[in-house]
């Protein structure tokens, strides 16, 4: 137990993986649903560092440069849309964003 | 004394609408009637040999025993021939006077604040209200009759009083009838 | 345990209570500074000269009332302050006072990236502080300072680039060994990076000229108008100590750090009789100085100017000089 | 010893921060809880020897990302949570499902990591690179040689993001 | 004291748009003045100027009292330029009673009339620009403003409130040596005006901030009764100095400087040269001083006869107008107004900020130059 191996920080990312999907599943709010999201790559990110320095290769952390840019292009486009849809709407209830018009 | 071109053109133009014309140390006044007062005024602003176009200050004065107590005083001057006028019109405290701003935009607070001080009831007025005075203040202060010791001094001595007295409905018989001084209030 | 824990830890407590005891001096150094450009005397009351004046201002803020608005955010409104204030001391433990290991907390090789990234999290202190407010002006001044805190940093990222490009390492200390090696400081070798991130220093500590988001005369004091006391103070704090973490960031790239002026002329040698901590906290107090002299001297620019300044000028310089460096690069 | 008290109290806080990100009732906390979660997530990084990507994760995902969070939260700025419309009976379904995934997550990570107890030594890429602490050059230099072409498209891919995300916000002119 | 918010349109509203509360306690408000913007994001779309926070009632308050203590309520109107309203006054009842005021007087008058628009200007170069945010030009003027309040404090004894006139003439004749004095602070000014301008006149920041900011053509600038460097900003010119000459401004030699675009930095360099030009008529002033008494022959109790008048002088803001009506049997005036020059120029407020920034709204204030004292009287 005191050693810490890959499987503890495999552990940990499932867990945080599973607080994000909770999250996207759970909450209306667009905008924490899209934190969730965020919390879902970072999951996978520890998983990459971690396997990365276990396996002594730096294809991990290239991995996680790229999931990293995802993220911010995901965060910029997504936000973009929930101001253009809170401008016509007023309202960031994922359950009322289900028309594909407005 | 001989009058200025701008007098004898508005004399000549609208024959009829100057009731007096007055000269006082150098001034020249153009005594109105009220119902002709915007199309003298719009003369005035207008015409070649006018030209009045700024408008330096619009005030009143109050002579309270007469019939239309007000004196209602435009101070016109002309920046391309340099020359002043007023004109004065006679209006009694229920009559309604145009207001100029379409005429000098430079009229609107003017106009305000002789509304706010003396309670001329000016129409079309762009944006009436009190200007120097609190929205919810009564009476009108320029007023000869306003009570010089009143409100003010009752608000100082007993607020419980005043507080009263302000949220009634009819203030000023209130007043009368009450501690208030003998003088009306609107 | 010696060398892991306690020395580092003894030398985190001397350089947090160096950099507060330099803010307060700095503070004093503002006010005088300023006065002087105005043909005052500044504080002269407490103190010799008003010299203690740097401990009664401190004293004065943690005595006075603290003060949170009925319709605050309790929680993010006492956070923000320290959210502001953290980041600016945990930047310095990447910053080399000398050569020696004695004169820093870590030498780390992503040092340069660690204090731009470490810096780029006090804007949450702003932000937060101007949220949990409730209150208009702070509002309307967060919402400017993070946006020109965020197009600025950008510039200054840029161009330091240029600067990694030239240097070959993010190693502060490295960056300076780079300069003794090559016998000349790199702000003679990269002058348009120089004045780059110089303005874009002045713009990310919200100073004169762009003092926008605590804009005494547009918005009340900005962000922090519902602060009082000790939270204050620690908004306070932080923008002095950003102050000087920008100075002396200025100083490692472009000023040789530690270094003595000409490294490579070897008759100038009986400078290095001063300590290399000297030099360093000398050109530190050189540009803090510089900083307050434009305070006195400059009106204030406009957001929109503001704005694009940062975006139609900085950050196409900055690209430019990268660009320019990168082909010196490759051809010499 | 040390390392594990480091790695524990870390994934503790890490899920605690996760939990209360998707818990917290206002948006703005949750933006705050987001920031030290991911900031904590760096000092992992540190101490799984990525300084590099715990610089970037700082940088990009505290300094940048979660800022547009907490910029549109502020602008959004909601006088009625929408969950205040949410519907209970949904919720208590979504919960049971999720329960038997998590379950069933945690099952096939342990078990398919025990399997993996011997896992393969040495590099799983075959551009295996020296990896030593303080690795921003190798990085850079596998980024720009290997991965170069995914590093190009990923660049178009913040390009094209940008360019939609300025249309999707911007107001049209004349409105 | 409640005042209602303005007119907003509820109906459409706009989740941009912001309404803020610029004041009654604000820096750069100057004194108790209250804006109200409509913001979309930060530009202004309309502006409500709420005033009268300081309302005492001065017209009110001159019609009951007699026709000289009326001198020291008109020093608390513009206080920054108290010189100047007691010259307005007097010589509105000059003209009422027609009082010859001895040469001497006039050319006293004159240069009192002048050194108090340096004093006004130093104040608004100072706060105009910390406005803008040049701090230091701030405690240059005041610094320079203070050589004028002792040049006053010598000549009256006040350094603000200076109750400097009487009807028909000076109280006092200027003290010995005074005019030494003034000389020399001419020579100093003109030195520290080349300073001032130093800080700001080509200053890229200054040009930035002024430029283009608050342009108001000739036209509308009459039609919303601007006056004073606001309205010659815009290329219009009318000064009264010139125009309607009063105290003994027929005699001296200076030019009206004009703007050329309207805009904020057109008015910053007629207030910068007409700085000069008052030193200028100072010195012109101090050079043709003629011997003489300094009081007319004024009856003992000031009592016009009936009539009324409007004289109007300008005022380091702008044309400041006495409307004096006299009933001819008290001695208290029956009617007494006054048409404050930043009154009607702050009216211009609303028309000069739409469209900009709110920080452009403090350098707007700042270039109108007002005083809350005369706005609210």
């Amino acid at each position: 137990m005191l050693e810490i191996t890959p499987l503890h920080y495999s552990l940990l990312s499932a867990a945080l993986f599973m607080i994000g999907v909770i999250g996207v599943l759970v909450r209306r709010n667009v905008i924490i649903i899209f934190m969730s999201i965020e919390l879902i790559l970072n999951a996978v990110n520890i998983n990459l560092v971690a396997l990365s320095d276990q396996l002594q290769d730096l294809a991990g952390q290239v991995f996680v440069v790229f999931v990293i840019a995802v993220a911010a292009a995901e965060a910029a486009v997504g936000l973009g849309i929930i101001i253009a849809f809170y401008r016509n709407k007023e309202t960031v209830n994922i359950d009322e964003i289900q028309i594909m018009r407005w | 004394m001989e009058a200025p071109i701008a007098v004898a053109a508005v004399q000549d133009a609208l024959p009829g609408a100057i009731e007096a014309v007055s000269y006082w140390v150098g001034d020249w006044t153009l005594i109105v009637a009220r119902e002709r007062l915007l199309e003298v005024l719009e003369f005035l602003k207008t015409a070649e040999a006018t030209a009045f176009d700024y408008c330096s200050d619009v005030t009143a004065t109050d002579w309270p025993p007469r019939e239309r107590r007000f004196d209602l005083i435009y101070c016109l001057y002309s920046t391309r021939l340099r020359h002043r006028i007023r004109v004065k019109a006679r209006v009694a405290e229920d009559e309604e006077v145009e207001s100029v701003t379409g005429l000098w935009p430079a009229a609107n607070w003017l106009e305000r604040e002789v509304f706010d001080q003396f309670g001329i009831n000016i129409v079309n007025h762009p944006d009436l209200r009190r200007i120097l005075m609190p929205d919810e203040w009564q009476g009108y202060p320029q007023r000869k009759d306003y009570p010089l010791e009143g409100p003010g001094e009752l608000l100082m001595e007993n607020p419980q009083d005043w507080l009263r007295v302000r949220n009634l409905p009819d203030e000023a018989a209130d007043l009368r009838s009450g501690a208030g001084p003998d003088s009306e209030i609107e | 345990m010696l060398d892991t824990v306690v020395i580092p830890l003894l030398k985190i407590a001397v350089l947090v209570n160096a950099v507060l005891v330099a803010v307060t001096f700095l503070v004093l150094m503002e006010r005088k500074v300023i006065a002087w450009a105005q043909s005052r005397l500044g504080p002269m009351r407490v103190g010799p000269y008003g010299i203690l004046q740097a401990l009664a201002d401190p004293i004065k803020l943690i005595l006075k009332e603290d003060i949170t608005p009925v319709k605050a955010d309790r929680y993010v409104f006492t956070l923000a302050p320290i959210m502001s204030l953290v980041p600016a001391l945990v930047v310095f433990a990447v910053v080399p006072f000398g050569p020696d290991p004695l004169y820093y907390i870590g030498d780390i090789n992503v040092g340069l990236l660690f204090i731009i990234s470490v810096t780029s999290i006090g804007v949450y202190g702003i932000i937060l502080g101007g949220w949990a407010s409730n209150s208009k002006y702070p509002l309307l001044a967060s919402l400017r300072a993070s946006a020109q805190l965020i197009s600025y940093e950008i510039a200054v990222t840029m161009t330091l680039v240029s600067v990694i490009l030239t240097t070959g390492t993010l190693s502060l200390v490295g960056i300076v060994e780079a300069q003794r090696e090559s016998g000349i400081w790199f702000g003679f070798i990269q002058p348009v990076a120089l004045v780059l991130v110089f303005i874009g220093g002045l713009a990310e500590t919200n100073r004169a000229p762009f003092d926008l988001p605590e804009a005494e005369t547009e918005l009340t004091g900005g962000f922090h108008t519902e602060y009082s006391g000790m939270r204050f103070a620690l908004f306070f704090l932080a923008e002095y100590a950003n102050m000087i973490v920008i100075s002396a960031v200025v100083v490692l790239i472009f000023f040789g750090g530690w270094l003595r002026p000409f490294p490579n002329i070897a008759w100038l040698g009986f400078l290095d009789l001063l300590p290399a901590w000297i030099w360093f906290v000398g050109k530190v107090f050189l540009f803090l100085y510089v900083f307050i002299w434009i305070r006195a001297t400059l009106p204030r620019y406009r957001y929109d100017q503001l704005m694009s300044l940062g975006w139609k000028v900085l950050i196409p310089v900055a690209i430019g000089n990268l660009v320019v460096t990168g082909v010196f690069k490759v051809v010499f | 010893m040390a390392e594990a008290l480091l790695f524990y109290t870390l994934a503790a806080l890490i899920l605690g921060l996760g939990v209360m990100v998707v818990s917290a009732r206002s948006a703005v906390h949750s933006v705050l809880f987001l920031v030290v979660n991911f900031l904590l997530v760096a000092v992992l990084y540190v101490t799984l020897n990525a300084e590099f990507v715990a610089v970037i994760q700082v940088l990009v995902y505290a300094g940048g990302i979660v800022v547009l969070y907490l910029f549109v939260v502020m602008l959004v700025n909601l006088k009625q949570a929408p969950e205040r419309f949410s519907d209970p009976r949904r919720l208590a379904r979504s919960g049971l499902v999720l329960g038997g995934v998590v379950l069933a997550l945690i099952v096939v990570v342990v078990s398919s990591s025990l399997r993996a107890g011997a896992a393969p030594e040495g590099t799983l890429s075959g551009f295996g690179t020296p990896f030593t602490s303080g690795n921003t050059e190798q990085l850079g230099w596998v980024l720009y040689t290997s991965y170069l072409i995914p590093f190009e498209l990923a660049s178009m891919l913040l390009l094209v993001a940008m360019v939609g995300a300025i249309v999707l916000a911007k107001r049209h002119l004349g409105e | 004291m409640t005042v209602p918010a303005p007119r907003a349109s509820t109906s459409q509203f706009d989740t941009n748009e912001l309404v803020i509360n610029m004041g009654p306690q604000h820096p750069s408000t100057h004194g108790v003045l209250r804006v109200v913007l409509r913001l979309d994001g930060e530009r202004v779309l309309d502006a409500d100027c709420v005033i009268g926070y300081i309302h005492r009632g001065v017209e009110k308050l001159c019609e009951n009292r007699d026709w000289t203590h009326i001198i020291l309520l008109t020093d608390r109107m513009d206080y920054v330029a108290a010189a100047t309203n007691n010259l307005g006054y007097v010589e509105a009842v000059e003209k009422l009673m027609q009082i010859e005021v001895p040469r001497r007087a006039r050319y006293i008058r004159t240069i009192l009339a002048e050194l108090q628009r340096i004093a006004s200007h130093c104040l608004w170069l100072g706060t105009h620009a910390m406005d803008i945010g040049a701090l230091t030009v701030l405690l240059y003027a005041f610094r320079e403003r203070e050589f004028v309040l002792d040049l006053f404090e010598e000549f009256c004894g006040a350094r603000l409130t200076y109750n400097s006139m009487r009807v028909g003439g000076l109280p006092l004749d200027i003290p010995p040596g005074w005019d030494r004095k003034l000389r020399s602070f001419c020579d100093l000014m003109e030195g520290k005006l080349d300073d001032y301008e130093t800080l700001l006149t080509n200053n890229r920041i200054w040009l930035k901030r002024t430029r283009d900011v608050g342009v108001i053509s000739g036209e509308e600038a009459i039609g919303l009764g601007l006056c004073g460097p606001p309205l010659r900003g815009s290329g219009v010119s009318r000064d009264l100095r010139k125009d309607e000459p009063n105290a003994a401004y027929e005699e001296f030699d200076f030019d009206i400087p004009l703007g050329t675009r309207g805009d904020t930095y057109d008015r910053y360099l007629i207030r910068m040269e007409e700085f000069r030009q008052s030193i200028r008529i100072i010195r012109q002033g101090l050079d043709g001083l003629p011997e003489g008494p300094v009081m007319g022959k004024v009856p003992r109790l000031l009592k016009p006869p009936a009539g009324e008048t409007y004289h109007a002088i300008e005022s380091p803001k702008g044309e400041l107008g006495y409307f004096l009506v006299s009933d001819g049997k008290s001695t208290n005036p029956y009617r007494f107004r006054v048409r404050p020059p930043s009154f009607c120029n702050l009216q211009g407020l609303k028309r000069l900020v739409r469209g900009h920034l709110v920080a452009d709204v403090v350098a707007l204030i700042g270039t109108i130059d007002i005083v809350l004292g005369e706005v609210d009287r």
